[in-house]
């Protein structure tokens, strides 16, 4: 009975061929393919300079590469994964495409922006890609002075202008979600009925647009000194290297709920969808998007509490810290309590969406040990923070968009993907990744610092058990690459609602034709209504 | 939320303008958005020069004496000027605006060219306070002369001083661009009184540009000129 | 302590190792608690609540006021605590006590080069007596590097232009690990030591040995001399400078008008960028020392001049505040507008 | 459909009352108020300021969005701003809990 479904005979693949169709596209669905290409290509690349930052560590004497080669590696990984893959992921893939549909609109409000955001994304990776070809950039992702200005003597200014540049992109792209969300909703379409993941990319908007400039005239000032021999950071004319670190972090730590707030609002869909049941405490959740967006701005200095800051400040700014937290245990709760009562089925997203939870738990409450004063002066510029930052960046955001792509694939492209395969590689990046980064918690605790390409013996077993999780996990970061493109041409016909979802965009015909709705739709009930006549049986397996 | 699509038919004529692109449902929602767009722009640009007064702020807490002596190596003239040359750039603007609200296509144009020749008079007496300062040797880098007892700290100042008024100066630039592009399209009669919203928004960005100009004057020119 | 040969904790070597374990400790006690709550949690209703026929819907639960309010208010509580602990135990970690014993340490790209009192000059090496406090005055001479201590539990950046610092009391013998934790370029992995902690009796035996150069304090009167220091700051205060006895400790009165108490940083700073707080009744004469004294020797010349000051604790307690700010920090009174 | 409409002389007397202003703020640089110069000028300067957003900038008759989005940029400057000085100014005030020694 599946065969009966075929593919919509026009919709937005097919509408227009050609390279100019594409890239000069005022399609926010076209976008965000493109989008999706690219980054996935930067994600690629970051993965192969963390290959090599593994290989290296699996010897203490580090005898792969030499030190600067092996400095220049770490950076690049940072700067690729953090600029060109972690900041845009969410937003400008699952973002640009599905917020339009979800709610009732024909696109975004500025679709000229948007591709011009896209093409900015391109030049800022092309400034990298210089900076990559001419030799490499050695000062880690944080560029921090005074190194950055005038001790390194790498291609620092292409790098830092690629990463100014895609900060526009981020901006655009953040920019045009907030017009969007607030001009063009359907009608009858009120805030309280909007889906979790429209709240979440709200508050990403926010912290995009109100975080990024503050970094982008960081790097400006870190160009000037350079290029023009200005003093601003420089110790020896009396600049202040610590006035560097507040402004890099006031921006870099909302960042990274720049990354984590998206994939809360794919998990929260995700979740309500597979259990079949309305999402627990929707205002609460929804709230704790806007508060983790807000409260990211008031907590910088945890970053610098070794950095020479006052002892006053850092207990101030340990204190506000812990409000941080508090959003995300809510939403977690949220989250667990909405499979109460559900009638949960463990389709792909499904899983990905399980270990978004054991993963995005341990990352989050590793973050209480960084908050606090006493333990983080130990930890601080350890193995114990990598751990950290990877089990929220990698456990929580990759997870929460890989498991986002796996429920909107049959949308984005009108078909399904293997379903064993996925399930192989849903537990394979479970696995692998749990096994690369958990021992680097001990070894954190252990004293290990970070960026050492030489380290003592008695670390060495837990670096080899971290290399070997990093094959692992490389494994399974490549699966879906296979999947993905061989259900392009065999996978079977999705129809408009494969999962029996909810939203506004199960209800377009799946791939969408361009103007997503014939006619404009309006809206009644509450966001998820999962009454027995949804659940279509006929397309669930 | 107002029903976007009830408000339609109130401005039954207006419907379908030119200008209204395909993917907004009426000629209000599309200027509200404008509007909302140009304002969050406003809020990136508000943060972006930020950054700036927040080194500048704490600089001039530390090396209040530097400040103090390189800003009166700073001639006063022509800030004072540039102040009043950008203050009534503003004004062109603003009757600009108002004349393209009332379709008066001829006063528009007459006034987007009087705020385009304001704000290259602006940008002439930034070169030639550049050019002095370049014979002064006041610019910071490896060639900065300075007898007095604070020369380094002199130079953040003249490093701060460069890049707050070298970004507003590049800002000026882009606003005199965008203002052509808008008084070609002007006097092309593209704009009437159902659309103007480039009018505005350009208005919006030069009297931005105006307000950083407002800070920027006291902060680098009047640091202390009391004996 | 070690499990199946893995090492799980870096030895306890300080008084601080212990609270800051037992802190580690608690926060992992409470995050294993909510990890295993919520994964049993999730995992449990995953199995009961499986979707047993194809159409299945679940129920119809919107949400529940009381039981939000809970798992917000406990968190909170629980972060408090965590926070007020973590509070204490660093104002106690930054607070030196007043008898501590005062050693210089210098980063320089790659090594860390520590100084004794009593003329010692080490690389990439710290002996240190057991069961005494001793406080690290730490600068840098080019770019940001991090003294850090694992076995003491403690770290601190070593920052170009101003003096931080770190205290500890070893409270074992032996040889642990010195790591610099702030990326400073080729070989920051290579820019490690060892602390060695030794009885008092061996202690003083090995600093019999004694500096080949005398004593800090010989050492930075040696300078006094030749930099000309004497020509201006004469004991009795009339030269062109101020006299430099007794002052440390003391608050001194400024030409604008603030007041600052002189500690080490104030010393360092008035070398190094004379400028930034003249002495009232002074004129600002003295040339900045910016780039013609190197670290070690500004360390000697401030060692000198707190030698001037016998009554002065090196560091009192009222006055136990961390070096002023940058080179040449700002001591007016706070606020967070600009300031005359 | 357009949006308000000012009358000119508003706009004239804002521009007379801007000119005025900026006199003022030279003028007063030149008297020696002490401590209070730079807040001075940061006043003057901000009610000039605030002239420009209300009418230059039609925000007095705009949608409450519109205030609500000039309100955030000027808040999130002040957390950038005053946080920052929290950490500066206090670092030669040692620590404000000496109990807990």
């Amino acid at each position: 009975m599946l065969d009966t479904l075929k593919l919509p005979e026009r919709h937005y693949l097919n509408n227009g061929h050609g390279l100019k169709s594409w890239l000069l596209t005022k399609d926010h669905k076209r976008i965000a393919i493109m989008y999706l290409i690219s980054i996935s290509a930067m994600f690629l690349l970051g993965g192969l300079f963390a290959a090599a930052v593994r290989v290296e560590l699996m010897t203490p004497e580090g005898d792969l590469f030499l030190a600067d080669n092996y400095n220049k590696m770490f950076t690049m990984h940072g700067v690729v994964m953090v600029f060109f893959f972690l900041i845009p992921s969410t937003p400008a893939v699952l973002g640009n495409f599905l917020i339009p549909p979800m709610i009732g609109a024909k696109d975004l409000a500025f679709p000229r922006i948007n591709l011009l955001s896209l093409y900015i994304f391109w030049v800022g990776a092309a400034f990298f890609f210089y900076a990559l070809f001419a030799g490499g950039v050695d000062t880690g992702w944080t560029f921090y002075t005074p190194f950055s200005s005038f001790a390194s003597n790498t291609n620092v200014v292409p790098t830092a202008l690629g990463a100014f540049i895609s900060g526009f992109s981020s901006i655009l792209t953040g920019l045009n979600f907030i017009v969007t969300i607030h001009r063009m909703r359907a009608p009858g379409l009120t805030w309280f009925r909007l889906p979790l993941f429209v709240w979440a990319h709200y508050a990403t908007s926010l912290i995009q647009v109100l975080g990024t400039p503050v970094v982008a005239i960081t790097i400006i000032m870190v160009f000037v000194e350079r290029a023009f021999g200005f003093g601003i950071f420089d110790p020896t004319r009396g600049g202040d290297p610590v006035l560097f670190q507040h402004l890099f972090w006031f921006y870099s730590h909302p960042a990274v709920y720049i990354m984590i707030l998206p994939a809360m609002g794919v998990i929260s869909e995700v979740v309500s969808t597979f259990s079949r049941k309305t999402i627990f405490g929707y205002s609460f959740v929804a709230f704790s998007s806007l508060a983790i967006a807000v409260f990211g701005f008031i907590v910088w200095a945890h970053h610098m509490f070794v950095a020479g800051i006052s002892t006053y400040s850092a207990m101030v700014f340990s204190f506000l810290s812990f409000s941080v937290a508090i959003p995300s245990a809510v939403k977690t709760f949220n989250w667990a309590a909405t499979l109460y009562k559900g009638a949960i089925s463990f389709e792909t997203p499904m899983l990905y969406a399980y270990g978004f939870f054991g993963l995005f738990l341990i990352g989050g409450l590793t973050g209480l040990f960084l908050a606090t004063l006493g333990v983080d002066v130990h930890v601080h510029d350890t193995y114990f923070v990598v751990a950290h930052f990877h089990y929220i960046m990698v456990g929580g955001a990759i997870m929460g968009y890989l498991g986002g792509l796996h429920f909107w694939w049959p949308k984005l492209v009108g078909r399904m993907y293997s379903e064993f395969l996925s399930r192989i590689s849903a537990i394979l990046v479970f696995v692998g990744f749990n096994l690369t980064f958990f021992p680097q918690f001990i070894l954190g605790y252990m004293g290990m610092p970070r960026r050492y390409h030489a380290y003592p013996d008695e670390f060495q077993v837990l670096n080899i058990m971290s290399s070997a999780g990093a094959g692992v996990l490389g494994i399974g970061y490549l699966l879906p690459v296979i999947y993905f493109l061989w259900s392009l041409k065999y996978g079977e016909v999705a129809g408009p609602n494969p999962w029996g979802a909810s939203g506004l965009e199960w209800q377009i015909p799946s791939p969408p034709p361009t103007e997503n709705f014939k006619e404009q739709p309006v809206v009644h009930g509450e966001p998820y209504e999962y009454t027995p006549h949804v659940a279509r049986e006929a397309n669930l397996v | 939320m107002s029903n976007a699509v009830a408000h339609a038919e109130a401005h039954g004529h207006a419907e379908h303008h030119t200008a209204l692109q395909h993917h907004f449902e009426t000629m209000q929602q599309q200027k509200e958005a404008s509007t909302l767009g140009m304002w969050v722009f406003l809020l990136t640009e508000v943060l972006f020069f930020g950054g700036l007064f927040m080194a500048y702020l704490l600089y001039r807490t530390w090396y209040f004496e530097a400040f103090a002596e390189a800003s009166r190596t700073i001639a006063i003239a022509p800030g004072a000027i540039n102040t009043a040359v950008l203050i009534g750039s503003s004004l062109t603007m603003a009757l600009g605006v108002r004349a393209a609200q009332t379709n008066q296509r001829t006063a528009t144009v007459r006034w987007l060219i009087a705020t385009i020749f304001l704000g290259l008079v602006f940008l002439g007496v930034k070169v030639y306070e550049y050019a002095d300062k370049f014979e002064h040797h006041h610019v910071p880098g490896a060639n900065f002369i300075s007898e007095s007892p604070w020369a380094a700290q002199e130079q953040i100042f003249f490093s701060l001083y460069f890049t707050m008024t070298g970004l507003h100066a590049l800002h000026m630039i882009v606003g005199v661009a965008i203002m052509s592009v808008i008084t070609w399209m002007a006097a092309k009669g593209r704009f009437d009184e159902h659309y103007y919203t480039p009018v505005e928004m350009a208005g919006l960005y030069w009297h931005f540009v105006d307000l950083v100009w407002i800070y920027l004057f006291p902060l680098l020119y009047l640091v202390e000129r009391h004996n | 302590m070690g499990s199946f040969g893995i090492p799980l904790f870096p030895e306890q070597a300080s008084t601080f190792a212990r609270d800051i374990d037992a802190l580690y400790l608690f926060i992992l006690a409470v995050s294993a608690f909510f990890a295993l709550a919520v994964s049993v949690a999730v995992v449990v209703f995953g199995i009961v609540y499986r979707r047993r026929h194809a159409g299945e819907v679940g129920a119809r639960i919107e949400g529940n006021l009381p039981l939000e309010l809970l798992w917000s208010i406990i968190p909170t509580m629980i972060s408090m605590v965590m926070f007020g602990w973590g509070a204490s135990s660093y104002f106690h970690m930054r607070t030196p006590p007043a008898e501590a014993l005062q050693i210089y340490a210098v980063g320089k790209q790659w090594m860390w080069k520590f100084q004794h009192l009593e003329g010692q000059r080490e690389i990439n090496e710290l002996h240190v007596p057991v069961n005494r406090p001793v406080k690290v005055t730490i600068t840098s001479e080019d770019v940001l590097h991090s003294l850090f201590f694992p076995s003491f539990r403690t770290k601190m950046d070593a920052i170009p232009g101003r003096y931080t610092q770190l205290w500890f009391e070893a409270t074992k013998v032996g040889e642990y690990h010195i790591f610099c934790t702030e990326y400073c370029g080729t070989n920051h992995s290579g820019m490690i030591g060892k602390v060695v902690v030794m009885e008092p009796s061996e202690y003083q035996a090995w600093l019999a040995g004694g500096g080949v150069e005398g004593t800090l304090v010989e050492r930075g009167g040696r300078l006094f001399q030749d930099l000309a220091c004497n020509t201006c700051h004469l004991d009795t205060g009339k030269g062109r400078g101020p006299s430099l006895n007794d002052i440390v400790g003391k608050t001194v009165e400024l030409a604008d008008g603030t007041t600052t108490v002189v500690d080490e940083g104030y010393l360092r700073e008035s070398i190094i960028n004379s400028q930034a707080k003249i002495v009232r009744g002074y004129q600002p004469l003295m040339p900045a020392f910016q780039g013609l004294v190197s670290e070690d020797n500004l360390v000697a010349l401030v060692e000198y001049v707190k030698s001037l000051s016998p009554t002065a604790t090196t560091a009192a307690p009222a006055a136990a505040t961390p070096p002023a700010a940058p080179a040449a920090a700002s001591t007016n009174p706070p606020g967070a507008g600009e300031k005359n | 459909m357009s949006g308000h409409v000012s009358p000119k002389s508003l706009y004239y007397s804002i521009f007379g009352a801007l000119m005025v202003l900026t006199a003022i703020t030279v003028f007063a640089a030149y008297v020696n108020l002490g401590n209070l110069n730079a807040p001075v000028a940061l006043a003057i300067a901000t009610f000039k300021a605030t002239l420009v957003v209300l009418f230059f900038m039609h925000v007095k008759y705009s949608s409450r969005l519109t205030k609500l989005v000039v309100a955030t940029s000027l808040f999130f400057l002040v957390i950038l701003l005053g946080e920052m000085m929290m950490d500066y100014a206090s670092r030669g005030m040692g620590v404000v809990l000496p109990a807990l020694q």
